[in-house]
């Protein structure tokens, strides 16, 4: 056995359901498929008068690393606007591998991914979808 | 019941090969089968001693070649138990579909019917979706039962003398059920139907005896038969064939070229346009050969008693749930499942960490999945070369997803 | 000038094969290239270590498998100088024409016009011919010089502003004539028609720089570029790819099915319907790889020197004609001829004995045969590999032939 | 050099062109094309009232093999009927290895075609159309 892609943080991620959910009247959602695998993520947010998000929730049906990447970015997108959640896609694409630099929190925690190709769009649906909301 | 797997294993280099440190449980076989040292060699004796195009060519090579590419055909039509000059070598199982939908779909007229099912490969919806919006025919679903059959008691009430063409799964590719082709023939003939198979997933197992079914097209792909990639077979009767116009145009599939009009070839090659995949097709040939040299009711028994395994083992994990027919009568070894709390990709992707390759997600049926509101299987399909240490090499990784993952 | 021919030849296994006590002068290029050990090996290497199917599936062989399917299509796309997204693989060069007349040509209107000419292959012509049945569109044709060229003196006269696509050889199959592309481009941008290029005899002689050609669609076939069968190329400029429908239907073309509709994924997945050819793309990216390394400046000197030693050659043999450009400008070594009195069937058969293989008959081009009232030409058509043996042996051949067929 | 196909039997009956031409007001015609190749041939009979062949006539555009087909055909068919014509084609296929058996003349000179099935059309195109023609 040699499992290296499901790390122990990807798993705790996972798990914590961060921002697991809908939003009451939410004031964007967008919804992606990753027409290859299936995956489907819909994400709320409510937004301020600057854009900035003020409250987040996902719904996704899909894989772990999905589920860990929404609620990686449910926990940190809150205050940001659609510039600042740019920002920490390139987190996600460092830990992916696809941009130099190192990741930040939480997302470095995606790196085991870098060698599994197949696998770096379940990372990314979120941010796609969260970047269709906000636009 | 003697049957001897280490021998059929060792045919195939792929399942000697070591990956990254681990040997290779192949159970992908649904989505590409491997192939044999007889094909690869086949292939390579085209293309190193007798390489050329065919059919217009004088020379030794180009004689050599056609002579190999025709023998290919006989190949597959012995296979198929049917006439040579009714088997169309096609790009894949996909291909051979669409020309179906395109020629003998352009014979049809808005309002007749076609009649498919729930459980269908995209491959038999889209073309037919495609049709119906050039051409304004319509599309009847047979349902599909809560173990993952086409439900036939729906037949009487979903065949009308409208319809034309009843395409079906032979073989379903994500719950391994067989299609009672007899009851299917006989309901559609009543009202005058063609039928055609899909016969994806039941080509890998063994020879097929298409006069006896009583049908009218049977399509299968190359690389899921042992096959290369890049070849598919279309079979259809004589007259129906000849009775269709054309799909693609190019050379090969001609009478004679004018400006103003051209006349077409008689079939097969006025479905053959341009130059054919022949190093494929001659691929194809050897690894039809190859499949008619093993004994198949042995293998059989072999593949259903992994599937019987693969079952009981799959039971004693807590939270699996197989979905697909119960029994091993009727049903092939292909076998879908889901582990509760965890999602089949995840599944798969930890089996490819005990070296064992499955596959997850929709299988390219996302109409079934729709329909049992499922994000996905993780699916178990066989070959004649799967033994139990790929059965139990995947038992024991699911488990291992089971405890780790949720 | 310093170009190694036998260092080219050494890697073309199937000319050191001595075929019923004959060496093989192979001189039929232009119907199907020969292939060398790189394209043999990078097939068998995914056969026999990363066999899978591609796209869809998790384990290590399915990632190798689609590392080495979308890494042929970068292989392709730098042979072409375009991005690889703009890069679809299809079934061959007639599949790909094909293609475009179904998806494009479905965004035609009645009375709208394509513009071809009287000397292309019958891929160029017959798809279009079955576009016109379907649609209603309107074909005009080009017509030929006597030195065998696409007369562009006519284009002021066919090209109107009816006309949405200008479909042309890129290089005569027959004469060997190059298209001044430029020329076209101009004239077909200023009536705002499109411009799509058969590249079936281009691609075996080298990269092409499409981006500074100003076209929009590009087609070739793998087995005249030194690659297998069952795999050509269509390029098409990425805004053109996104706004047509699809042609097949099946897997990996659909963004989500549903019984009632179905989305499309983005191209070039979308008109890759199917399970791809992934072994012959992957042959074929070796094919482009390896024709990337060789010094083109010298083969092409090298391949025209060989055209000149056969004109010369023929010249002295009572009874031939040429037919096509006398001059090696504004050509490749594509080479048609006829002995007067003698079929080109018989001259081709007679070369046969003498190990040589050419191609006789229309060539795929009946248009242009009729144009010119001719039976048929024989043709000799060039690789890289050829040598001044096999132009030595087909001149004896043709003396011969002289000598005791009239 | 190993030239087996162009024996001299089937360049002599090449050459000697028998029934080369056209019939004025023939009874019947036929053309035949071979659409590989782009071998046509257009074959003229006049008849008696019992379908006898009294005279017949060959247009050839086609190669050395098709040619003296027609011409041997030519030589042999004036006499018989669509029966008598069927029993010559027999002789061909003979001659061609298609059927067991010994040839006889004229068309025994095709037995270097048995070899080069490519070529066996064009020796059996003027049958094809000489049976189009009586039928
Ligand atoms: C100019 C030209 N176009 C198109 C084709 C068709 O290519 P293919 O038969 O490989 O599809 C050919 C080759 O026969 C050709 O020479
Ligand atoms: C049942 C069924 N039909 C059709 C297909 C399509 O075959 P291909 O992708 O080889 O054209 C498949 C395989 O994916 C299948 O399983």
């Amino acid at each position: 056995m040699n499992d290296q892609l499901y790390q122990e943080r990807i798993v705790a991620l996972a798990k914590a359901k961060t921002g697991a959910g809908k939003l009451n009247d939410p004031t964007k959602s967008a919804r992606r498929d990753n027409p290859l695998c299936g995956d489907r993520v819909t994400i709320d947010v409510r937004l301020d008068g600057q854009g900035k998000i003020t409250e987040i929730a996902n719904q996704v049906r899909g894989c772990l690393l999905c589920q860990a990447s929404a609620a990686a970015l449910a926990a940190t997108a809150v205050g940001r606007d659609a510039g600042g959640v740019a920002e920490l896609r390139h987190d996600a694409e460092r830990a992916l591998g696809r941009e130099p630099g190192e990741a930040g929190e939480p997302f470095s925690a995606f790196a085991p991914v870098a060698a599994h190709k197949s696998r770096q769009e379940c990372v990314l649906l979120p941010f796609e979808a969260l970047k269709d909301a906000l636009s | 019941m003697s049957f001897d797997v280490a021998a059929v294993r060792g045919q195939f280099p792929i399942l000697s090969e070591i990956i990254d440190g681990k040997p290779v449980h192949y159970l992908d076989n649904g989505a590409s089968a491997q192939t044999p040292l007889a094909v690869l060699d086949a292939v390579r004796r085209y293309e190193t001693t007798g390489r050329a195009n065919v059919l217009r060519g004088v020379h030794r090579l180009a004689e050599r070649a056609t002579e190999s590419y025709e023998h290919a055909r006989e190949q597959v039509a012995a296979f198929l138990g049917v006439p040579a000059m009714e088997v169309i070598f096609t790009g894949g199982c996909t291909a051979a579909i669409n020309l179906v939908a395109y020629s003998y779909g352009s014979l049809l007229k808005p309002g007749d019917r076609i009649l498919l099912s729930e459980l269908e490969h995209h491959s038999n919806i889209v073309p037919w979706q495609l049709l119906r919006s050039r051409s304004g025919i319509e599309l009847d679903m047979l349902p599909v039962t809560e173990e993952g059959r086409i439900d036939l008691a729906a037949l009487p009430k979903l065949l009308t003398p409208k319809t034309k063409l009843v395409s079906l799964a032979h073989i379903s590719n994500v719950t391994g059920a067989l299609l009672d082709v007899r009851a299917v023939v006989a309901a559609a003939k009543a009202v005058g139907a063609k039928v055609m198979l899909d016969g994806a997933q039941r080509a890998p197992h063994g020879p097929v005896d298409l006069p006896s079914l009583g049908i009218d097209f049977y399509a299968f792909a190359g690389h899921k038969a042992y096959g290369p990639n890049g070849i598919g077979v279309l079979w259809g009767k004589g007259e129906l064939l000849d009775a269709m116009p054309p799909f693609m145009g190019g050379g090969s599939m001609i009478g004679r070229v004018t400006l103003a009009e051209t006349t077409w070839a008689p079939s097969p090659r006025r479905f053959e346009a341009g130059t054919p995949a022949i190093g494929p097709a001659i691929g194809l040939g050897a690894a039809c050969a190859w499949m008619q040299k093993l004994d198949w009711a042995a293998a059989h028994d072999h593949e259903m008693g992994l599937v019987q395994r693969l079952m009981d083992g799959l039971q004693k994990i807590d939270g699996t749930q197989l979905f697909g027919p119960a029994s091993l009568q009727n049903r092939y070894p292909v076998v879908s499942f889901m582990l509760d709390g965890v999602h089949p990709h995840d599944v798969a992707q930890t089996l490819d960490s005990f070296g064992v390759a499955v596959r997850a997600g929709h299988h390219c049926a996302q109409p079934l999945m729709d329909r049992f509101d499922l994000d996905g299987t993780t699916r178990v399909s066989m070959a004649p070369y799967n033994d139990n240490s790929d059965i139990d090499a995947l038992l024991e990784g699911v488990a291992y997803a089971a405890k780790t993952l949720r």
